[in-house]
């Protein structure tokens, strides 16, 4: 059966062909192909990419500047990653989905904070700001040449007022140090309307409680071990909340109530880990 | 919370006949809490098993037309680390399910819940995509009955069987879990199903052969439910593809007492318990039931 | 018709793989000939009994959420009347479906068609909603063991058994009916299944136990092709759910080298032969296919 | 789940409660029931009729003369019919469909010719008849007892020009004879752009023939046994065509190649029998 676009069984997995592959630094990749459906997505949604034989992992559906084209940027790590890294152009995966829920949209100035691939979602909800936005994002990574996107941030965000900060850990490019020093310092001179987040969750948590001290309206976008995707296995339960189906993205006030944040997160068969 | 609906589930008593089924969003405590909040009438965990399990590599969990294939490999963090973890419990009414081989099995993880608060044991007589555990043996009759009897011995709260379609007669299992002294059936599991992707030419599932749940086998469940109150004396707890009031009391006038809910939270998600009980209960000011005892398989007198 | 997409199910040659599956549209020649013009590649007849029967009263066959439940209760002419029926036939590629309990009862019936063009025979060993025939017959191995080989001895034509879900293990079904010659297994029936009105508190069907078809069993069905080809070296044709070209090939890929629809006529009706077998053969130039065979049980290797 | 009226899974039996029966002959009666969907559909379309406990029965749609309701009308006969014909405001009762195709609405001047509860689907047709065209209805029944819907014939096409025609066998009420025989003698005096009909098969194979002859445009509905409803089962072949799915309306043309028309039917078992 010909499913329409719009009638979708999102849980089904539909392959599709991978078109093009990017180089973002020597171990993080976009992979672009044709997907109507995932092109259209919130920013913060997130796909199950299946690497047939290998795994099947969650990913953030990343922007591919073209229209009716979706596209995801991994960073090689495990096995899954390295398999879905090192597809090329012509090769298929199956993706299902999108999943989660998203950013919510707020105006003024505006905060975005990230760390590696989290940057993903952080370009596609720049893709949703308004032109009148002051936008300011900060990218961290551990050394320059793991630096990605500065320029698609810039391009994204050209019609606004905006700043892209590059922030690498031994200060080979951009400002040295971590995300969250460079944002400390920012909160000094600046107030924001919002701030938004997606990386590694120990620094989430010092951001979120940077925005909180300064009573600043901030979002994280949570990574948990997912399985399923759709509320069902339980895999990504993160307090009394499930990450896939009442996140990925939760706001700071929620944030700081959960004991797991920035703590604890769970291995496959469920036991506690610290992070 | 809303009167009229309890129902006892034989000796398990329960305020509300909606419960989450085996391997739904069961590995927390917080979830359960929540979710018994939001209105399930007994939560029932992740099937456990003696050892800490990963499960198999996704994908595990994929949507199919209509309904939902899953391989998960019964990941669990073990009966011990589990207990654990529950053990602050006091007032939300856990099922703990567990899976096992031999009666050994059952035995050493219930004593590990020894001072937790259970509300009952669930067998899992029925996964139908691990090895030596679930289906192989509930195919088994003479091993059913073994670890029924051990169980029954070892647990000082009531003890559920669940079965589903196997590769024998799953009345038979029943029949061996009765004659063992079992308090109540839970039917069915997910039913044996694959997936293949023409595109790749592959299975899906890593596992590749994975359970069938939601709409697609919830005729099949009901006709399992009718089948066994029509042929045995033993209260029964309905699951398999419900995802509204009115698939719950079709369960229930084929003869179930209280219902669980799998799939459906992926469409409806948590609110699909109060949803559910809600309709059961409005259905039944409609139609003059007082007490869902009232409507239990009356759809056998046809 | 389309060149490339005819297949050999062991000595049964066939012009395309989409077969009209038995039960469904199956007591008239006229109709036969018109799904075959159609796009069909062999039409499977009603299940044929010694004497005409009436079958059960309706309701017989009704839809539930995406599939549909059924006990006709294998109303048919006999099979006298509808060899008579079918004996102007020249063209059309008609396989006869026989239900009956013991070895004489097939016997007898194959007689009726001494002088009547079949392509082929199927034995109906899985109907899963009428006393002492069908599943009953199915899951006595040793019962069919017996049918098979006094059917094997009787007929001209090759012998198909049709397998389905019962309360015993249908691998042994198809082990008996390979260990006593038979050319090909059709794989699946219907489920035995049921649903119950909330309104009036009544089982629906006047049967009320009938047998689930359509897209909820799709993939139980692919299951089963999978396995029994992992399992024995015989030619099967896939049977459940199929309504697209998608689904046929899912089949063929887990090990079908032919399939069956029959619930997909609701909604494509006599189309869906046609629509199905451009499918494949667009499918198998993309994917650089020469012949069906190709692709059979390719999903098997991973 | 409440299924959207228009999401309706036609296929699936709908509980309706009767909420009021008309009595139209001694042994006819129409039931009315909520029912928005079966209220909408097209003339020449049935239901599959679920008498709880009893059995399930092909009913045409009968109009309600009421926004949103819907009706049957049934003539006792068997065991099945007399139980429907038997329910009381109150009673449940389930239904299926709609099924089948239904009546060309051609234009001009239409002759609507109708034996017994064949009469149901002509009512409808009426209803959806243009303002313009000239209608004529013959109705046809054993004696005066057994007329029925003259008066509503008459009131459907009130702002039509229009006759109603009433033919008894015994000649007690309006003229003596068959349809046919009125039909015979209309034709030699008019010509009809269309006729309809719908009853006894012989009757219908005779009106088809008389329209044929004079080259016009000619309709009939169809009744066979019926199980499914909806192109399964087989129990109404017809020729090559299924009167469930195919028809129940063919068109003259067609119908006078079908070897089965008026005079062989086939009975539950599937054999074939004269008419
Ligand atoms: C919502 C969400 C969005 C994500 N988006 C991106 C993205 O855009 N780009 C990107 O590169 N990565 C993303 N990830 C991380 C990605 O899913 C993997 O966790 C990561 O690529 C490591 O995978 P691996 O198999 O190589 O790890 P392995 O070396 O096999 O395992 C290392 C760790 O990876 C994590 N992991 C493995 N499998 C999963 C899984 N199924 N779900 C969650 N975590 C898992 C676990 O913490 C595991 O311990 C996202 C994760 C989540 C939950
Ligand atoms: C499309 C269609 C529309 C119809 N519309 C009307 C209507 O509006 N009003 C009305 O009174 N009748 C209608 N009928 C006829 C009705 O369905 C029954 O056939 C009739 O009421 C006799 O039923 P019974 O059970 O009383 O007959 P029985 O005495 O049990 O049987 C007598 C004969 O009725 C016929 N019959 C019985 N069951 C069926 C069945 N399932 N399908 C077809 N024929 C059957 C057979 O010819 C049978 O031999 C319609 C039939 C069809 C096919
Ligand atoms: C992802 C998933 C995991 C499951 N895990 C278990 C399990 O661990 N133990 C068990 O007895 N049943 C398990 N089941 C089966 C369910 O408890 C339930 O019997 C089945 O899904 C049918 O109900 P549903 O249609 O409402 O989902 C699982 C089902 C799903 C979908
Ligand atoms: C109305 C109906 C009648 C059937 N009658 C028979 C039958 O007589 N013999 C048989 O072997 N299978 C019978 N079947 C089963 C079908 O042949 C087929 O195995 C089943 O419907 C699954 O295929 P589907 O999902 O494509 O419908 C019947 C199915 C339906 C729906
Ligand atoms: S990943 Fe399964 S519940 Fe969230
Ligand atoms: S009534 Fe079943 S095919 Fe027409």
């Amino acid at each position: 059966m010909i499913w329409l676009e719009s009638q979708r069984n999102t849980n089904s997995v539909k392959v599709v062909t991978i078109e093009k592959v990017i180089d973002e630094t020597p171990t993080v990749r976009t992979l672009v192909f044709s997907d109507e459906f995932l092109s259209k997505v919130l920013p913060g949604q997130f796909a199950m990419v299946w690497i047939p034989g290998v795994n099947e992992l969650p990913m953030s559906v990343m922007i591919s500047q073209e229209k009716s084209k979706a596209a995801f940027t991994v960073r090689k790590h495990g096995l899954a990653s390295t398999a879905l890294y090192s597809v090329k152009p012509g090769d298929q995966i199956g993706v299902r989905g999108p999943y989660g829920n998203s950013f919510t949209i707020k105006q003024g100035k505006l905060l975005l904070v990230g760390g590696g691939t989290g940057l993903v979602p952080l370009m596609r909800l720049a893709t949703f700001l308004q032109k009148t936005d002051d936008v300011t994002v900060i990218m961290g990574s551990k050394t320059k040449q793991e630096v990605f996107f500065e320029g698609l941030a810039n391009d994204i965000l050209k019609q606004n007022k905006h700043v892209v900060l590059v922030v690498t850990e031994d200060g080979t490019y951009g400002e040295s140090g971590l995300v969250t020093d460079a944002m400390q310092r920012l909160l000094k001179e600046n107030t924001f309307d919002a701030v938004y987040t997606c990386g590694p969750e120990k620094m989430m948590r010092k951001i979120v409680q940077f925005a909180a001290e300064k009573k600043i309206y901030v979002e994280a976008s949570i990574e948990r071990m997912m399985k399923c995707g759709m509320g069902l296995c339980g895999s990504c339960c993160f307090g009394e909340v499930l990450a896939c189906k009442d996140g990925t993205v939760f706001d700071g006030q929620y944030l700081l109530t959960n004991k797991e944040f920035g703590y604890t997160h769970r291995s496959k068969s469920g036991i506690m880990e610290n992070y | 919370m809303t009167p009229g609906i309890s129902t006892n589930v034989g000796p398990i008593s329960l305020e509300r006949p909606t419960m989450l089924a085996s391997g739904i969003l069961g590995i927390s405590l917080e979830v359960f809490a929540r979710l018994y909040k939001e209105g399930a009438g007994a939560l029932v965990t992740k099937s456990l098993s003696k050892e800490p399990w990963e499960g198999y590599p996704n994908p595990t969990v994929i949507g199919v037309k209509s309904g939902y294939l899953n391989a998960v490999g019964l990941s669990n963090p073990g009966a011990a680390y589990f207990a654990k973890m529950i053990s602050p419990n006091k007032s939300v009414p856990i099922v703990v399910s567990l899976v096992g081989s031999v009666p050994e099995d059952f035995t050493f993880m219930i004593k590990q819940f020894e001072n937790v608060k259970v509300l009952a044991y669930e067998l899992n007589l029925s996964c139908p995509h691990v090895e030596k555990v679930g289906l192989e043996v509930g195919d088994d009759p003479n091993l059913v009955q073994k670890i029924v009897k051990e169980v029954k011995k070892a647990s000082k709260v009531p003890v559920i069987a669940k079965v589903g379609l196997g590769s024998s007669d799953y009345l038979e299992t029943v029949r061996a879990s009765c004659d063992a002294g079992i308090d109540a059936i839970t039917a069915i599991n997910t039913v044996r199903a694959m997936a293949i992707d023409v595109e790749t030419t592959r299975p899906i599932l890593s596992h590749k052969i994975g359970g069938l749940s939601g709409t697609p086998i919830k005729p099949i469940a009901v006709r399992c439910v009718y089948e066994i109150s029509s042929k045995f004396d033993i209260p029964i707890i309905g699951c398999g593809g419900i995802s509204s009031w009115e698939d719950a009391v079709e369960f229930i006038l084929s003869g179930a007492k209280a219902v669980q809910v799998g799939s459906a939270l992926v469409e409806k998600w948590t609110g699909v318990f109060s949803e559910i009980n809600q309709g059961i209960s409005r259905y039944m000011e409609r139609k003059g039931f007082q007490k869902i005892g009232d409507m239990v398989g009356i759809a056998k007198k046809y």
